[in-house]
C-alpha cells in the first residue's frame, strides 16, 4: 500500500487527533460518558490506523512488541496494585481512602488511577492482537477482495 | 498373654515375603528358597496364634478407622483360625510344588508368579482374621486382584479371555451384590461388626433377609454358587500350583468361609432358621452340588473336570450353613478342611502328570498309573475322600451334614447328599482306573514332536512336585482320625441365640 | 373490555423484552446451525448483543436520563447497574471475539477449511480409518459407526 | 403532537425493526463480508437502541468494540481464511428446536417481569437508588457509571481488565506476534511474481 | 490475617502479568509454582478459620455489600479452594517437563501465565459471594482454558478444533447464565448471594424467577458436563496438553459443580418447588443416564485420555446425583466425591501424561506392554483406576459409599444398586487398560523415554493422597458434612451468621 500517497498524507493528520480525542475520553470519563475502555479502544484504533497505511513493520518500529507487552501487563498491575497497596494502610482490597486526605478526593485519585490502568492495558492489548492478527500470512491477496 | 500384634506378623509375613522375591528376579534359586521360607515362617506365626487362641487369650486388633465406627479391625475365631491354618497350611506344600512345576513347565514370569502367589496368602489370612465385614470385604477384593495376574500369567489370548471371566465376575458379584449388601447392613444397623448371634435381627423383615440374603450369596462369587460359576472353569487356564492353592484352597474357600461368617455373625443362625430365609439356598446350593456333578462327568480336560468337581463341594459348606442348624455349620467347617486337602492333592496329581508327560485330558492317561505310581495312588486316596468313603477325611463331612439334614427335616437333603458321592464315583474314580488299568498302548493325541521323555518304567514328576501331593494325600487319613479333637474344636463356634434347636 | 386492556398492558410493558428474545435467538440460531466458523462467530457476538439489550432494557425508567448527574434535584436517573454490568460483558464479549477468531485462524492454516463439516471429515480421518483386527472395541465401534 | 413518550416507542421500533431485519440478511447471507459488515450495522444500531434507553456509556463502547475492533478483527480473520460461506449440508431441523424451545422458555419468563420502563419494578427500587444517592456524596464524581464501575464494583471491573488480559495472552500464545512472519510471506510472494512476469516475458 | 481471602485471588492475579512482563518460561514457572503453594497455604488457613462454622465476608473496596462485591467463605467454598489450589501446586511440578515436551518454548512464558489466570478465575469463582462476579471469573477461567486447551495441538491439531468447540459451548453457557442472572436480577433487584436468596424468599416464585433458575442451571449445566451437555468434553480433555488435561479434570468441573450446589441451595434454597422438581424429575434421571451411558462409550475409546474423559462425564453423573438426593448425606456423598474425584482423576491423566510423555501416544494400542518398561506409571494407573472403580481403601470407595448410603437413606434401593452396576462399567474399562500394560507384549520396535522425576512424584502423590484419604476419610468427611450442613441451612446459617 505505499503507493498511496493521500492516505498517508490524511493518516499523518488524522492520527494526533485521534490521539487527543481518546486523552479527552480517557479523563473526562468521570463527568461524561467514556472512561478508560473506551479511551484505550480509540487510542489503539490510532496505532492500528498507522499500521494499516505505514504498514505493520513501520509500527513495530514505533512500539516494539517487547514494549507492548511490559505495558499491557502493566496496566493490570496498576489496577492491581492500586487495590493492592490499600492492603499496607490496613484496608480492604481496592478500599481507596488511603490515596487522600478525605475520602471523597481519594475517591476520585482511585477512580482516575485505575481506569488508567484500563486504559493502558485496553489500548496495548488491542494493538497487540491487531499485530498478531496482521503479522499472519493471509490466504487471500489484496486484489482478491 | 500373647501380644496380639502376631496377627499383624502372621499377616505381613507373606507380604514381606512377596516383597523380597521381588527383589531377587535375577537369583531363581534364592527367590524360590525365600519363598518356601516365607511360607514356613507364616505358617509358624498361625501356629502361634492359634496356640493364643486356644489358651483362650482374645486376641483383636484395630489398625485404623476409615470413618466413625467403620474400622479396619482383626479378630479371631474359631472359623477363621481353620481358614488360616489350612491356607498357610497348604502353602508350604504348594510352594515346594510351584517350584518344582515353575521349573519342570516351563514357565516364563516367575517372579511374578511368586510374588502374585505370596500376596493371595496375605489376602487369604486377612479374610480369616478380618474382625468385620468391612475388612473382610477389603481382602476379599485384594485377593481376587492379585490372582488375577497369576489366572492370566501364561498371557496368551486363551489366558487373557479366561482371567478375564475370571475378574470380570469376581470383581462383578462382588461390587454389584457384596458390596449393597454391605452398605445396606451398615445402613440398617450401623455397624459391621462380626457379633456373636448376628447384627440383622430386629432390623430388618423377613422378606428383605431372603433378598438380603440373596445379595450376600451371589455377591460373594468366590463361592462359586450357580449360576455365577463359570469364573472357576475359566480360571483353570492358570498353572497347576495356582489352581490348586487358590482355586482348592485359598480363594474359594475364601467364599465359603465368607458366606459362612456372614450367616452366622451378621444375620445369626438364629435368625436364618427362625424366617426360613435361607431355604431357598439350600435348594439353590442341592441343585449345584447335582449339577456341577453331573456337568463334571462330561469334562475331558482333567482340570475342568476337577474344577466342576470344586463348585459342587463348595455348594456343600453353603447347604451346611443354609440348613441353619449347629451340624450343619459344623460340617460345612468341616468341609473347608476336607475338601481343601483331597482338592490340592487332586490338582498337584494333575500338575504332576502335565509336567511329566504335558497330558491334560482325562482320555490320554492310560496306562499312566503305572509310569507314575505316587502320583496316581495319591490323587486315589484324594478321590476317596471327596467322595466320602471312611477312613478318609471326607466321610466325616457327609456324616455332620446328613445329621444336619435330618434335624432340619429335609430328609430329601440327605438323597442328594448320596447321589453326589455316587456322581463322584462316576468321575472321579474311572481317571485313576484308567491310569492302573488301561493299557498304556491307547495312548491318543500322542504327539512325537512335543514329547522329549519316552516313557520308560517310573517315570514321575520332578520328587519337588511328587512329595508335596504325597503329604497332603497322607493328610486326608490324618484327618479321618483326628475329627474328635476338631469337633471339639468347632463346638466353639458360636451360634448364640439357637432358640429351638439344640446339639 | 377489561381483558384487551390488560392484555394492551402486557404488551407494551413487554414488547420490548419480545423482540429481544427475537434477536437472541437469531444469534443463536445462527451459532448452532451454520456450519462456517466465523459466522458461528457473529451469531454469538449477536446473542451477546441481544443480551446486552435484555439488560438495558430492564434498567431503563419511563421519563429517565441516562445516570450522569446533573444539578436539577427531580431529575429522574436510570439505573446504572445494568450499564455497569453490560460494560464488563461488552469487554468480555470482544475478548471472547479476539480468541476465537485466533482460533479460526489456527485452524484454517492446519485443516485449510473453515467449514465444521469439511473439518469433520478431516478428523475422521485422522481418527486411524484402518482399526487393528485385536481390539473387539475397534471392530464394534466400526460397526457403530458404519464402516467396513 | 407526539409526546415524548410516543417519540421513544416509534424510534425503538424502527431500531428494533432494523435491527430484525439485520439479524435475518446475517443468517440469509453467505458472503462473509457482508456479513461481518453487517453484523457491524447491527452494532451500531444496538448502540442507538442503548442510547435511547440512557446508557450512553454502553453505547459509546458497543460503537467502539462491535462495530470498530470486532469488525476489524473480522475482516482480518477473513483475509486469513476465507470470504465465502459454504452451503452446509446439514438440516437445520434440531438447531431450529432448540431455538424455540429456549425462545418460549425465555418469553414464558418475560410474562412476570415488570412492565419495560416501570419505576417500581425490583431493578429501581433496591440497590439502584443508593448508588444514586450516594455516588455524589462518597465518591464526587457526577458519572454515576464511572463511580459504580471504577469503585462500587471496581472489583469486577479488575476482572473484565484481566479477562482482556487473558484474551491477549490467549492470542499471543496461539498466533504469535513475529512480524517476520509477513515480511518473509510477502517477499515470496513478490519473487513469485517477478517469476511469472519474467516466464511471460 | 484478615486480608486473605483478598490475598487468594489477587497473588495469581498479580503474578499471571508479572510473568507475561518478564517473558522467561523458567521464571514464568518458579513463579506459578511459588504462587500456587502460597495459595494453598493461604487456602488451608482459610479452610481452618471457618471449619467450626464461621462465615467469613471481605467487602471489596471497603463496599458493603450489597452495594459492593463482597467475598464470602464458609466451609464448602474453602474446600473448593483448597482443591484448586491444591491441585495446581501437585499440577505445577509436574508441568515443568510436561509442558517443555509438548510445547513450543516461545509459548512457555504465556502458557504458564495463563495457567495462572485459569486458577486465577477458578478460585475467583468459588470465593465470591457476588452473582455476576462469577460470570466474570467463570469468563477468566474460560477464556485461559480455551487456550490452553489449544495449545495441545503441537502434538494433535484436533486440539483447536476442540477448543473451538469448547469456546461455543462455553460462551453459550456462559450467556445463559448471564441471562438467568437477568431474570433474577430483574424480579430481586439484587446482585449479591446472600441478598439474592433473602429476596427470593421474601417474593416468592414467579414466572420469570423459574426461568432465572432454569437458565442458570442450563448454563453451569454446559460449563460442567452435565449429561447431555458434555459433548464439548472429551475432545477438549483428550487433545488438552496433559497438565492442562489433569488440572481441567481436576478443578474446573468441581467449581462448576460448586457454583450450581450454591445457586440452587444457597440461593433458590431448599423450599423452592420448582427448583426440587427440576432436581427429582430431570436431573436425577440425567444423572443415572450419564453414569452408565458415558461409562459404556468409555469402554469403547481408542485413546486413553479420551476414555477418562468419558470417565469423567460419567462422574460427574455421580455428582449430580448426590445433588439431586437433596438430603444432607446426598450432599455430603457430592462433595466428597467432588474432592476424591480429583485426586483419582488427576492421578489418572498425569499417569496417562507419563505415557505420552514416554511413547508421545496416548492410543490403548500404543501402550502394549508398558508395565514392565514403566514400573511407576503403570503401577499408577492400576492404583487410579482403582479408585475409579471405588475399590475399598481408595477414595472412590468412600464416595461410593456415603452415595449408596444416602440411596439407602430414602429406601431407594434400585437406584442403590444402578450406582453398583455403573461402577462395574469402570472395571471394565480399567481392566481393559490393565490387560494392554500388563500382558501385552511389548511391540519390537519401541522408543521409550524415559520419565522424568518431576512427573513421577506429583502423580505418586496425588494417588497416595488418594489412598489415604480413603484409609482415613474422617477429614475429609467430616469437612463435606459440615459443607453440607452449611448447604442444608443454607437460607439460615450461611447467610445470617456472615458478616
Amino acid at each position: 500500500m505505499s503507493h498511496h500517497t493521500i492516505l498517508r498524507v490524511v493518516a499523518k493528520f488524522l492520527i494526533p487527533p485521534i490521539i487527543l480525542y481518546a486523552l479527552y475520553v480517557q479523563w473526562h470519563g468521570d463527568y461524561g460518558p467514556g472512561g478508560g475502555f473506551q479511551a484505550g479502544v480509540i487510542f489503539a484504533v490510532a496505532f492500528i490506523l498507522y499500521a494499516l497505511v505505514f504498514g505493520l513493520d513501520a509500527l513495530v518500529r514505533v512500539f516494539p512488541t517487547a514494549v507492548i507487552r511490559i505495558l499491557f501487563s502493566l496496566g493490570v498491575l496498576i489496577y492491581a496494585g492500586t487495590g493492592f497497596v490499600a492492603m499496607f494502610f490496613g484496608k480492604n482490597f481496592l478500599d481507596y481512602s488511603y490515596l487522600g486526605h478525605d475520602p471523597v478526593h481519594a475517591q476520585e485519585w482511585g477512580i482516575l488511577l485505575v481506569e488508567f490502568g484500563v486504559g493502558l492495558t485496553v489500548a496495548t492489548v488491542m494493538i497487540a492482537i491487531f499485530i498478531a492478527f496482521a503479522s499472519r500470512i493471509p490466504s487471500i491477496s489484496d486484489e482478491e477482495w | 498373654m500373647t501380644d496380639p500384634n502376631i496377627i499383624l506378623i502372621a499377616l505381613l509375613m507373606p507380604a514381606l515375603t512377596a516383597l523380597i522375591v521381588s527383589r531377587l528376579d535375577a537369583l531363581p534359586d534364592m527367590r524360590d528358597g525365600v519363598s518356601i521360607l516365607g511360607a514356613l515362617a507364616t505358617f509358624g506365626a498361625v501356629l502361634l496364634t492359634l496356640q493364643a487362641f486356644l489358651e483362650g487369650t482374645p486376641l483383636s486388633i484395630t489398625l485404623f478407622e476409615v470413618m466413625p465406627g467403620l474400622t479396619l479391625n482383626f479378630t479371631l475365631e474359631p472359623l477363621g483360625m481353620v481358614f488360616a491354618t489350612v491356607a498357610s497350611g497348604l502353602w508350604i506344600i504348594t510352594a515346594i510344588y510351584s517350584v518344582g512345576y515353575m521349573r519342570g513347565a516351563g514357565e516364563k514370569n516367575q517372579t511374578r508368579f511368586y510374588i502374585c502367589f505370596a500376596l493371595a496368602i496375605t489376602g487369604a489370612l486377612g479374610i480369616a482374621f478380618a474382625g468385620n465385614l468391612f475388612t473382610l470385604f477389603i481382602f476379599y477384593e485384594m485377593l481376587t486382584v492379585v490372582t488375577y495376574p497369576l489366572v492370566a500369567h501364561k498371557q496368551t489370548p486363551e489366558a487373557r479371555a479366561g482371567a478375564r471371566t475370571y475378574i470380570s465376575i469376581l470383581l462383578g458379584t462382588s461390587i454389584a451384590f457384596f458390596l449393597t449388601a454391605i452398605i445396606w447392613t451398615w445402613s440398617l444397623t450401623g455397624t459391621l461388626e462380626f457379633t456373636p448371634g448376628g447384627i440383622l435381627s430386629g432390623h430388618i423383615s423377613p422378606v428383605f433377609t431372603g433378598v438380603l440374603l440373596a445379595l450376600f450369596a451371589f455377591g460373594v462369587g468366590k463361592a462359586a454358587l450357580m449360576p455365577f460359576h463359570r469364573w472357576l472353569p475359566a480360571a483353570m487356564v492358570a498353572p497347576t500350583p495356582v489352581s490348586a492353592l487358590l482355586h482348592a484352597v485359598a480363594v474359594v474357600k475364601a467364599g465359603v468361609f465368607t458366606l459362612l461368617k456372614i450367616g452366622i455373625y451378621i444375620f445369626g443362625i438364629g435368625l436364618l432358621s427362625r424366617t426360613g430365609a435361607s431355604e431357598w439356598l439350600m435348594w439353590l446350593a442341592a441343585a449345584s452340588i447335582l449339577i456341577s456333578s453331573i456337568i463334571a462327568l462330561n469334562q475331558d480336560n482333567l482340570k475342568a473336570r476337577l474344577a466342576y468337581s470344586t463348585i459342587s463341594q463348595l455348594a456343600y459348606v453353603t447347604l451346611g450353613l443354609a440348613l441353619a442348624n449347629q451340624m450343619g455349620v459344623i460340617g460345612g467347617a468341616l468341609q473347608i478342611m476336607t475338601h481343601a486337602l483331597g482338592k490340592v492333592t487332586l490338582f498337584m496329581a494333575a500338575g504332576a502328570i502335565y509336567v511329566a508327560t504335558h497330558k491334560t485330558h482325562v482320555s490320554e492317561l492310560d496306562g499312566l498309573g503305572r509310569q507314575m505310581p505316587f502320583t496316581f495312588a495319591a490323587f486315589t486316596i484324594a478321590a476317596l475322600s471327596i467322595i466320602g468313603l471312611p477312613p478318609l477325611g471326607g466321610a466325616w463331612t457327609k456324616w455332620y451334614l446328613m445329621l444336619s439334614s435330618a434335624e432340619a427335616g429335609h430328609q430329601v437333603l440327605i438323597v442328594v447328599l448320596m447321589i453326589s458321592s455316587l456322581l463322584n464315583v462316576a468321575y472321579l474314580l474311572p481317571i485313576s482306573a484308567r491310569g492302573f488299568f488301561y493299557p498304556p498302548s491307547r495312548q491318543r493325541g500322542y504327539d512325537m514332536s512335543t514329547e522329549k521323555l519316552p516313557p520308560v518304567k517310573m517315570a514321575e514328576a520332578p520328587w519337588f512336585c511328587v512329595v508335596p501331593l504325597c503329604i497332603t494325600a497322607l493328610g486326608c487319613i490324618v484327618l479321618f482320625f483326628t475329627i474328635g479333637d476338631l469337633y471339639e474344636f468347632l463346638l466353639r463356634i458360636p451360634l448364640l441365640p439357637l432358640e429351638g434347636v439344640t446339639p | 373490555m377489561p381483558d384487551t386492556m390488560i392484555n394492551m398492558d402486557l404488551v407494551t410493558g413487554h414488547y420490548n423484552y419480545w423482540l429481544v428474545v427475537v434477536l437472541m435467538m437469531t444469534g443463536l440460531f445462527i451459532t448452532v446451525s451454520r456450519g462456517n466458523l466465523i459466522k458461528k462467530i457473529v451469531g454469538l457476538n449477536l446473542f451477546q448483543t441481544s443480551v446486552f439489550m435484555l439488560y438495558i432494557s430492564m434498567g431503563k425508567i419511563k421519563g429517565g436520563t441516562a445516570p450522569i448527574l446533573t444539578d436539577d434535584p427531580a431529575t429522574v436517573y436510570s439505573n446504572p447497574l445494568p450499564h455497569v454490568l453490560i460494560l464488563t460483558a461488552i469487554v468480555v464479549g470482544i475478548a471472547t471475539t479476539a480468541l476465537a477468531l485466533a482460533l479460526i485462524i489456527r485452524i484454517r492454516e492446519s485443516y485449510g477449511t473453515i467449514e465444521a463439516d469439511e473439518i469433520l471429515e478431516i478428523e475422521h480421518q485422522i481418527d486411524d480409518p484402518d482399526p487393528s483386527p485385536t481390539n473387539p472395541a475397534n471392530a464394534l465401534m466400526a460397526r457403530i459407526r458404519g464402516n467396513r | 403532537m407526539i409526546s415524548p413518550d410516543t417519540a421513544a416507542i416509534v424510534i425503538d421500533a424502527l431500531l428494533f425493526t432494523f435491527l430484525v431485519i439485520t439479524a435475518l440478511a446475517i443468517v440469509q447471507l453467505r458472503h462473509l463480508f457482508a456479513v461481518v459488515m453487517l453484523a457491524g450495522v447491527f452494532s451500531l444500531l444496538s448502540a442507538g437502541l442503548f442510547v435511547s434507553l440512557d446508557a450512553v456509556d454502553v453505547a459509546f463502547t458497543e460503537a467502539a468494540v462491535g462495530a470498530g475492533i470486532s469488525t476489524v478483527l473480522m475482516l482480518g480473520t477473513m483475509a486469513l481464511t476465507a470470504r465465502e460461506e459454504k452451503k452446509s449440508p446439514h438440516p437445520i431441523f434440531l438447531p431450529l428446536l432448540v431455538c424455540l424451545v429456549t425462545g418460549a422458555a425465555l418469553i414464558y419468563g418475560t410474562l412476570d417481569m415488570p412492565p419495560f420502563g416501570s419505576p417500581d419494578a425490583p431493578v429501581q427500587t433496591h440497590v439502584a437508588p443508593d448508588y444514586i444517592a450516594r455516588t455524589p456524596v462518597e465518591t464526587g464524581v457526577p458519572n454515576i457509571v464511572t463511580a459504580v464501575l471504577a469503585s462500587y464494583r471496581g472489583y469486577d471491573t479488575l476482572g473484565e481488565t484481566t479477562v482482556i488480559f487473558t484474551a491477549v495472552i490467549a492470542v499471543l500464545m496461539l498466533l504469535g506476534w513475529d512480524t517476520k512472519n509477513r515480511s518473509l510471506a510477502r517477499n515470496a510472494r513478490r519473487r513469485e511474481e517477478d517469476r511469472e512476469k519474467g516466464d511471460e516475458a | 490475617m484478615s486480608n486473605l481471602p483478598a490475598l487468594q485471588i489477587i497473588l495469581p492475579l498479580m503474578a499471571a502479568p508479572i510473568c507475561a512482563m518478564v517473558g522467561r518460561p523458567k521464571f514464568a514457572w518458579g513463579l506459578a509454582t511459588l504462587v500456587a503453594w502460597a495459595s494453598f497455604a493461604i487456602s488451608i488457613l482459610l479452610f481452618l478459620s471457618v471449619r467450626d462454622g464461621t462465615v467469613i465476608s471481605y467487602d471489596m473496596g471497603g463496599w458493603a455489600p450489597p452495594l459492593g462485591i463482597e467475598y464470602r467463605v464458609d466451609v464448602l467454598n474453602a474446600f473448593v479452594l483448597m482443591i484448586v489450589s491444591g491441585m495446581t501446586s501437585f499440577v505445577m511440578p509436574y508441568a515443568l517437563k510436561s509442558v517443555a515436551s509438548e510445547l513450543h518454548e516461545s509459548q512457555h512464558a504465556y502458557f504458564y501465565t495463563a495457567f495462572l489466570l485459569c486458577m486465577t478465575g477458578l478460585m475467583g469463582v468459588a470465593i465470591t459471594g457476588d452473582a455476576f462476579n462469577v460470570f466474570v471469573f467463570l469468563e477468566i477461567s474460560s477464556l485461559s482454558t480455551y487456550a490452553l486447551v489449544a495449545m495441545g495441538a503441537a502434538r494433535d491439531k484436533r486440539a483447536l478444533t476442540a477448543a473451538f468447540n469448547y469456546l461455543i459451548m462455553g460462551t453459550i453457557g456462559a450467556t445463559f447464565f448471564v441471562i438467568g442472572l437477568g431474570m433474577m436480577y430483574m424480579v430481586t433487584g439484587t446482585l449479591n448471594m446472600a441478598d439474592l436468596a433473602q429476596k427470593i424468599a421474601a417474593n416468592g416464585d414467579s414466572r420469570t424467577l423459574r426461568m432465572g433458575f432454569s437458565f442458570v442451571l442450563v448454563g453451569i449445566g454446559l460449563k460442567l458436563a452435565m449429561f447431555p451437555l458434555h459433548l464439548w468434553l472429551p475432545n477438549a480433555y483428550s487433545y488438552a496438553p496433559s497438565a492442562v488435561t489433569t488440572f481441567l479434570a481436576s478443578t474446573a468441573t468441581k467449581v462448576a459443580i460448586y457454583v450450581m450446589a450454591r445457586f440452587m441451595f444457597s440461593i433458590f434454597g431448599f423450599d423452592y418447588d420448582f427448583q426440587a422438581n427440576t432436581m427429582q424429575f430431570i436431573m436425577l434421571p440425567l444423572a443415572l443416564v450419564a453414569m452408565f451411558a458415558a461409562s459404556t462409550v468409555a469402554i469403547f475409546q481408542e485413546d486413553l485420555k479420551r476414555m477418562l474423559a468419558y470417565s469423567s462425564v460419567a462422574q460427574v453423573g455421580y455428582m449430580l446425583l448426590g445433588m439431586s438426593f437433596l438430603t444432607q448425606l446426598g450432599l455430603t456423598a457430592t462433595v466428597v466425591h467432588m474432592f476424591n474425584h480429583a485426586l483419582i482423576k488427576g492421578g489418572l491423566f498425569m499417569a496417562a501424561g507419563c505415557f505420552i510423555y514416554a511413547v508421545n501416544s496416548s492410543r490403548i494400542d500404543d501402550l502394549k506392554g508398558l508395565g514392565r518398561i514403566m514400573p511407576w506409571t503403570s503401577a499408577a494407573f492400576v492404583l487410579g483406576g482403582l479408585g475409579l472403580i471405588g475399590v475399598p481403601m481408595t477414595a472412590g470407595f468412600i464416595s461410593k459409599w456415603y452415595l449408596m448410603q444416602a440411596a439407602f437413606e430414602l429406601d431407594w434401593w434400585p437406584i442403590a444398586l444402578l450406582i453398583v452396576a455403573s461402577s462395574l462399567l469402570a472395571v471394565i474399562y480399567v481392566w481393559r487398560m490393565v490387560e494392554v500394560l500388563y500382558l501385552r507384549d511389548l511391540p519390537e520396535k519401541n522408543d521409550v523415554r524415559a520419565v522424568p522425576l518431576t512427573m513421577l512424584v506429583p502423580m505418586w502423590g496425588l494417588l497416595l493422597l488418594s489412598v489415604y484419604f480413603g484409609v482415613s476419610a474422617d477429614i475429609t468427611v467430616s469437612a463435606a458434612s459440615r459443607a453440607a450442613n452449611a448447604l442444608i441451612g443454607a437460607s439460615n446459617i450461611f447467610w445470617q451468621s456472615g458478616g
